[in-house]
């Protein structure tokens, strides 16, 4: 195929070749959002690109035109040089473009099989599906990175982490010439995230292109070529990964300095306010008892699925424990359901900010009074002022940011929803606030905010409990950790004993 | 995978259906006679083929209660055209009657597809437009036996192989669409659309479209029940098969069916429908007074849901070595 | 404004037998001159349907309803509030209870429609045998009427065995099914008596489906039009029916004496019925049209372009 | 970015100008100008006696919409109702057979209404079965046993001043039925909209997953939902019960269906979490001044029907029509 050489919108174009899949100044809006303006980015043959930026800054808006799940509304792809459409995901596919998305997109009432090749599964007679065919090439495909799960196994019947693995079978799956991960390892164990990095070596041997998307900078530095920065959805720099250092991408990334730098705490605790004795759970947990100071950050440290969530939820009254007590303020305290916790004092800002945490679709006011109705009500009835008061009271504690109390969570940026779900629980005045991975998927810029506020917390006398899976996080923020391992307690550590080779032993039992 | 077919949804519904014939049998012995069996079959013929097509809708996570309307809709228009044109050869009649059923499908599909409308309140809204339709079509007017030719009657009811062409039909329809569902792209979509509507775009899948095309096959199979219908009973009217889309999504519960989508089988639909069906021919026959009829199809329905939740739900996370163990 | 409006409110719209009353009624109203008839009913047979019918024609302030009620209780206070409101209320084929008309005419007289029924069947029975009745809706009054006055002349046929009494609903398709019902659970049945226009042909084409032709004899209450079909086929040897354009006839102009003042609804009281002559009524002011007449495969051909 | 906090607005939009550009105002318009269509199409529509007597046509139907108004808006639905008015009317028949005067028919039809209500809520929430299938099966169970205890048989016989309930009138035209719906209608708008209850219904339809992680009692709510979908189900089988003076198992039959109808046209969405009580109220004006419109035009019902499903389709797809049509 013959190409012009000389490509005019490439922003650095030193590159020797011509790009297997380009974007030319691409733009995509969503009713009120610019998640995209003019972007243009290439991938090459045999060679990493990183893409980097704060959340929202419309990295995975990029993934998802580049495979066909969303349309552009300017600018063009380029295949080989040549300007393509992609109607749909199965017409990216077709042309060798295949992505590990961030959100797991598996089904899980159709087996592994199935999973891998839906869409394109292999056809025998008459057109029919070949099932065995599919089975056979699906079980190569898993052999080949080194997962052992049988295709005929159902998808629900799997741990995360092996899903992880059926997503990664399914990119592969098609004879893709560009492969794109979008943030691959937010989910995987170290080990796990050490073969990726084999798979991403053994794919750019391979000739193939590709689009690693991340926040954790260890990881691009150790596997990307080249690196491309966005910024409120625009283009702000490009390079060779050689030329730039950690620093220099941050201030691309956010636009000034930031250090990674934990707020400074005076440490002085007071009494002991919570206590668990001996919790226990048929399934999940056993056998977990510790103690908390008014005024202490306790940490939770430990490997994805370790059941630090499946505690904590049992604490705030989700799930049953089979045995086990809770003392709160010297009294027992009886925990059936989240109201019972909300009433005791106890509060838990989830993981899953989306479905848990807040209600995308109701205005901030009502998120934030949610849990408070009783007292901005009178006998029952509702008082909209109070109600706007109380939510302003606590947002504008946490500097919220948003157009006005009356928008829906859900127009909201990750960070400043967020915000809005721990206004809701602190507008409740609890004693025991539990934080599950409260910066997970969260930028650097926000991700300072919501330390920040964590130390504040603390220094109110509120008494904190984190869950993180970043040891830098767990070490800096905590006055105590401790490190669960199949859902016990590994070990619990403090002082000088709170080392990252302490956390890491107990937490995988080495 | 012997214990998977043993746990089955479908073995256990064969073996209700089993136990169920046990019973019967033990009152009235002739009921299990294989021409009786047959009778019931044929039956329950109807049933089959609409809950065939509503199961597809479901796995989709929609619902279709236009069915029954749309079979007496269709079932009036292949009889007035009977009626204007006798001569007209029973083959075309099939013809048209699976085509406008079709159509009429397809009016739900695009109004679920393009306009985004909850399935629930198009086919609500359809439900009554289809019915008044055939009221304006016929001025309200019965269509009766006599007034049909013998050809259009005699279909369904010729014998093949010792049974009615009616429920080779089914027989036929249960195959191809076993088939259908377990190796083509366009059955697997219906599972990957229904199961997970957010992971099928990202498999190229177009959730609407899909969407559309278990309309349109539910309303084809519901067209050509309509054909079946008017002929095996001779009559067609406005009130045709009332209410009759109620007891097409029991079978479908009763047969395996999630609501949520994503879950089913044809294998199980049947199975529902025959339940439905046995438990509707045997009540008169065991001599228990047919104004039972409702509630027990009512138990079952309930029955049958509280069993299949069951057995789906989510077990819970094994993180203890030691519960992994023990189970 | 000068025009006389008289409603005839049936238990559904479509159903041929009804079809006919309203051409009966056409007719009475062209022989009166200065009468509107609206024909009305609901699409089902519901109760329910049939008030919101009489809602609407008491808003319209028509001059009389004459009615074939669905449920003789249910529709009841309805029809009062339309008397209170000057309206003249009459029944016809299935009755109101008393207090929601003021008069109710049967087709013919109950304990005739009974007693032909079972002698339809019994005529083609010489040896006796097992009959079974499949009747309407379990809640029409004309038609449990019937078949109340059938089992009690039953005596007078020996031989002749009543083993069950189904309902169709007058939907063909469950009356199908009940009728298949029967044949199963009564290996031996001779008769299947239907007193319902629905029912007959439903049963009449289950019969010829499981082949019992000559077997089982189907017979009721049918209209020649709709039944010739069956007495050709030999499904039916005979079946009895008033005549309906006659009963639609009738009603109306009983209506309209009743509304126009000319008669009065009391016990005893005899109505002119134009062509028909005149009814008398008893002392439930219930009167009585004629006898019912059989139609076999001599005379079927000559009456099924009628009705 | 800076880093002062800045004030944010406690609304954009005023509320005002919020109702001005709902759903509501444009039903209002719809049922405004079928109003005004009624009134020059017959002679008999603009006459006091008659308007009251069309109230009729919608008010026990619309008592129960108001309680699935608020079930819907949490997510659940309640296709059970229509039966359980057969059942607790089947109750109060017997009740009266063996002599029980009015105010003890009255509490019996509420009693019964209410126990359903709550082997609906226990089906639904204690054993996590989802609500559409659950109450298509109680919708069977609950009027087969109506047909068990009466079969064939109707009560009546109901004393003379329970009539009061379905026939009496308060004041001048004002009936009884006309003043309980605007009582019930009030209580019901205060409920959603200005109590605690109302918001923690509101947060359960949008995402009960995070109703329930922000401490509001998800299931306990749902259950007192369907409790009051049972009681007001009883409330309007004692209405009409009163009005037909009589029962039968058949009372009530596809009722379900138009009170569902009559809660998606005033705008509440059909899968959750949107929707207002004035709204329903508006929506069963439209439903009775459409039916009563053209019944005095002696148009049969099936072809109203006809107009109320062009109505429910037509109401949501023209905003989207046009949505699409403008980009
Ligand atoms: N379907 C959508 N509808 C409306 N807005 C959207 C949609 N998808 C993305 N956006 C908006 O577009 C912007 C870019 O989102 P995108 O998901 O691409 O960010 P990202 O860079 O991948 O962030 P993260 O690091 O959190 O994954 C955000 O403001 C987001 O809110
Ligand atoms: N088998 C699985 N299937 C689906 N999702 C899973 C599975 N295992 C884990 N996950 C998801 O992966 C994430 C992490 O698992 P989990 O919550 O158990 O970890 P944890 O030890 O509690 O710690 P953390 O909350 O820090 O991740 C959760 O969102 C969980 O829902
Ligand atoms: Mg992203
Ligand atoms: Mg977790």
């Amino acid at each position: 195929m013959l190409m012009e050489t000389d490509q005019k919108s490439a922003p650095t174009g030193a590159e020797p070749k011509v790009p297997v899949l380009a974007l030319r100044e691409v733009t995509k809006t969503f009713p009120g959002v610019t998640a995209l303006s003019e972007v243009s980015l290439e991938l090459f043959p045999g060679k990493v690109t990183a893409l980097v930026g704060e959340n929202g800054a419309g990295k995975s808006t990029v993934v998802k035109i580049m495979t066909g799940i969303y349309q552009p509304n300017g600018g063009q792809i380029e295949i080989d040089g040549s300007p393509v459409h992609f109607p749909t995901a199965q017409d990216a596919g077709d042309v060798g473009v295949t992505a590990i998305h961030q959100e797991t997109v598996l089904f899980d009432e159709l087996s592994v099989a199935e999973n891998v090749f839906l869409g394109h599964a292999p056809r025998g007679r008459f057109g029919l599906i070949d099932t065995s065919a599919m089975m056979d090439h699906s079980r190569e495909i898993l052999d080949g990175i080194g997962a052992s799960i049988d295709p005929r196994t159902k998808l629900k019947d799997l741990g995360i982490a092996n899903k992880h693995l059926v997503a990664i079978a399914r990119a592969l799956s098609i004879d893709a010439r560009v492969v794109i991960m979008d943030e691959p390892t937010a989910a995987l164990s170290q080990k796990e995230i050490e073969e990726l990095y084999e798979l991403v070596e053994e794919l750019k041997a391979q000739g193939k292109a590709i689009l690693f998307i991340s926040h954790k900078f260890d990881e691009i530095f150790r596997i990307a070529d080249s690196y491309t920065v966005f910024r409120d959805g625009a283009l702000v720099g490009n390079g060779a990964i050689a030329d730039v250092t950690e620093a220099e991408l941050v201030k691309l990334m956010v636009g000034r300095d930031v250090s990674q730098i934990f707020p400074n705490r005076e440490r002085n605790t007071g009494d002991e306010i919570f206590s668990v004795d001996g919790y226990e759970h048929p399934t999940e947990f056993a056998d977990i008892s510790f103690t908390l100071r008014r005024g202490e950050i306790l940490g939770f440290y430990g490997l994805v699925g370790a059941g630090r969530s499946e505690f904590m939820q049992a604490l705030f009254g989700i799930t049953r424990p089979s045995s086990g007590k809770v003392t709160i303020d010297g009294e027992d305290a009886i925990i059936r359901s989240p109201a019972d916790a909300v009433g005791k004092g106890i509060v838990y800002v989830p993981e899953d900010r989306g479905r848990q945490g807040a209600i995308t679709t109701l205005p901030i006011f009502q998120n934030v009074t949610l849990p408070s109705l009783d007292r901005t009500s009178k006998n029952g009835f509702l008082r909209l002022a109070e109600e706007f008061k109380l939510a302003r009271e606590y947002t504008e504690r946490l500097d919220l940011r948003a157009a006005s109390l009356d928008t829906d969570v859900g127009n909201l940026s990750g960070g400043n929803q967020q915000k809005v779900v721990i206004a809701k629980w602190l507008a409740t005045q609890p004693k025991v606030i539990i934080l599950d991975e409260p910066t997970k998927g969260i930028d650097i810029g926000s991700k300072a905010a919501v330390h920040e506020f964590m130390a504040e917390l603390a220094a109110q006398g509120l008494a904190v409990i984190m869950i993180s899976s970043e040891i830098p996080e767990v070490l800096g923020m905590s006055d105590r950790v401790i490190v669960m391992r199949e859902g016990r307690i590994a070990t619990e550590v403090t002082g000088e004993d709170m080392t990252p080779e302490t956390l890491v032993r107990h937490a995988a039992g080495i | 995978m012997p214990k998977q077919i043993f746990t089955s949804r479908e073995f256990l519904l064969t073996g209700a259906i089993v136990l169920l014939l046990a019973i019967i049998a033990t009152r009235f012995p002739a009921f299990i006679a294989p021409s009786n069996l047959a009778n019931v079959f044929n039956d329950t013929a109807p049933l089959i083929l609409l809950a065939i097509g509503q199961m597809i809708v479901i796995l989709t996570r929609c619902i279709d209660l236009s069915v029954a309307a749309n079979l007496a809709l269709t079932g009036m228009v292949v009889s007035m055209i009977n009626v204007a044109v006798p001569g007209l050869p029973v083959p075309i009649i099939i013809f048209v009657s699976v085509a406008f059923g079709a159509l009429l499908g397809m009016v739900n599909g695009i109004l679920v597809w393009k306009l985004e409308i909850p399935p629930i309140v198009v086919t609500l809204g359809t439900m009554t437009i289809f019915r008044g339709t055939i009221f304006l079509l016929s001025e309200g007017k019965w269509i009766n036996a006599h007034e049909f030719s013998e050809p259009f009657k005699a279909f369904p009811r010729t014998e093949l192989l010792g049974l009615p062409l009616m429920s080779w039909i089914a027989i036929a329809a249960v195959i191809l669409f076993s088939v259908v569902m377990s190796r083509t792209t366009l059955g697997r979509a219906f599972y990957a659309a229904g199961g997970n509507p957010h992971a099928a775009t990202y498999a190229g899948i177009d959730v609407g479209r899909t969407q559309f095309w278990a309309f349109t096959i539910s309303g084809a199979l519901a067209g050509l029940t309509g054909y079946l219908w008017v002929s095996r009973f001779a009559v067609a009217f406005v009130d045709l098969a009332g209410g009759f889309e109620l007891s097409v999504v029991a079978a479908c519960v009763i047969g395996g069916v999630a609501i949520m989508g994503g879950i089913g089988s044809v294998v199980g639909a049947m199975l529902g429908a025959l339940f439905l069906g046995i438990i509707s021919n045997a009540l008169p026959v065991v001599n228990i007074s047919p104004f039972w009829q409702l509630a027990i199809s009512g138990s079952a329905i309930i029955i049958a849901v509280a069993l299949n939740a069951q057995a789906n739900r989510e077990k819970g996370r094994i993180i203890l070595k030691r519960a992994e163990n023990a189970t | 404004q000068d025009d006389m409006r008289i409603a005839l409110v049936v238990k559904a719209l479509g159903i041929g037998f009804f079809e006919a009353a309203a051409e009966g009624a056409e007719e009475a109203a062209a022989e009166l001159g200065n009468v509107e008839i609206i024909y009305t009913g609901p699409t089902d047979t519901t109760a329910e349907g049939q008030i919101e019918v009489i809602n609407s024609l008491i808003a319209q302030g028509v001059d009389a309803i004459a009615i074939s009620a669905n449920d003789p209780d249910a529709v009841s206070p309805a029809l009062q509030r339309a008397m209170q409101r000057g309206i003249t209320v009459v029944s016809w084929d299935s009755g109101v209870n008393e207090e929601g008309r003021m008069m109710h005419l049967n087709p013919s007289s109950t304990p005739l429609i009974g007693n032909t029924i079972i002698k339809l069947a019994a005529d083609h029975m010489p040896d006796g045998g097992q009959v079974a009745i499949l009747s309407a809706s379990a809640t029409a009054t004309n038609q449990n009427a019937w078949i109340e006055a059938a089992e009690e002349v039953l005596p007078n046929y020996p031989g002749i065995e009543l083993v069950a009494t189904v309902y169709g609903d007058d939907l063909s398709d469950k009356s199908y099914r009940e009728a298949q019902g029967l044949m199963a659970s009564y290996p031996d049945l001779k008769a299947i008596i239907a007193p319902t226009t629905v029912g007959i042909l439903a049963s009449c084409q289950a019969v010829s489906d499981a082949d019992k032709i000559g077997e089982i004899n189907v017979t009721g209450l049918g209209l020649p039009s709709e039944m010739a079909g069956c007495v050709v086929s030999g499904a039916t040897e005979s079946f009895a029916i008033w005549n309906p354009i006659d009963l639609g006839y009738s009603a109306t102009m009983i209506a309209h004496a009743l509304a126009t003042g000319a008669a009065t609804a009391e016990p005893g009281a005899e109505i002119p019925t134009g062509r028909m002559g005149s009814v008398t009524l008893d002392d439930t002011n219930t009167a009585a049209m004629s006898d019912p007449f059989t139609y076999d495969a001599s005379n079927i051909d000559q009456f099924k372009d009628i009705f | 970015m800076t880093d002062t906090t800045r004030f944010i607005p406690d609304r954009l939009q005023s509320p005002l100008e919020r109702r001005l550009k709902s759903w509501e105002t444009l039903l209002l318009a719809v049922a405004v100008s079928i109003f005004i269509v009624n009134s020059f199409t017959s002679p008999y529509f603009l006459n006091a006696w008659n308007l009251s007597d069309m109230t009729f046509n919608f008010t026990e139907k619309a008592m129960i919409a108001f309680a699935m108004a608020l079930l819907i808006i949490a997510g659940e639905i309640d296709l059970s109702v229509a039966s359980i008015i057969a059942l607790a009317s089947t109750a109060m028949g017997a009740a009266v057979q063996i002599g029980i005067g009015t105010p003890g028919l009255v509490l019996i039809g509420l009693g019964v209404g209410l126990i359903c209500g709550a082997f609906n809520g226990f089906l639904v929430t204690k054993l996590g079965l989802p609500s559409i299938v659950v109450t298509i099966g109680t919708m069977s169970l609950f009027r087969g046993i109506s047909y068990i205890i009466l079969g064939d048989q109707a009560y009546r016989g109901y004393p003379s001043d329970f009539s009061f309930f379905g026939q009496g009138y308060v004041f001048w035209v004002i009936s009884f039925e006309f003043v309980l719906f605007a009582i019930i209608a009030l209580i019901y708008f205060v409920i959603l909209h200005n109590t605690n209850f109302g918001r923690a219904v509101y947060a359960i339809g949008n995402n009960p997953v995070g109703a329930e992680f922000s401490g509001i009692r998800v299931a306990r709510v749902k259950f007192i939902l369907f409790l009051l979908t049972g009681l007001m189900s009883g409330v309007a089988a004692v209405c009409l019960t009163s009005r037909l003076a009589s029962t039968r198992p058949s009372i009530a039959f596809g009722w379900e269906l138009e009170i569902v109808t009559m809660v998606v046209l005033g705008g509440v969405n059909i899968l959750g979490g949107s929707g207002t009580i004035p709204g329903v109220v508006i929506a069963a004006f439209v439903m009775g001044l459409v039916t009563f419109g053209l019944g005095l035009l002696n148009v049969p019902g099936i072809v109203m029907s006809i107009v109320i499903g062009l109505l429910l389709i037509g109401v949501i797809a023209l905003p989207r029509l046009w949505e699409k049509w403008k980009s």
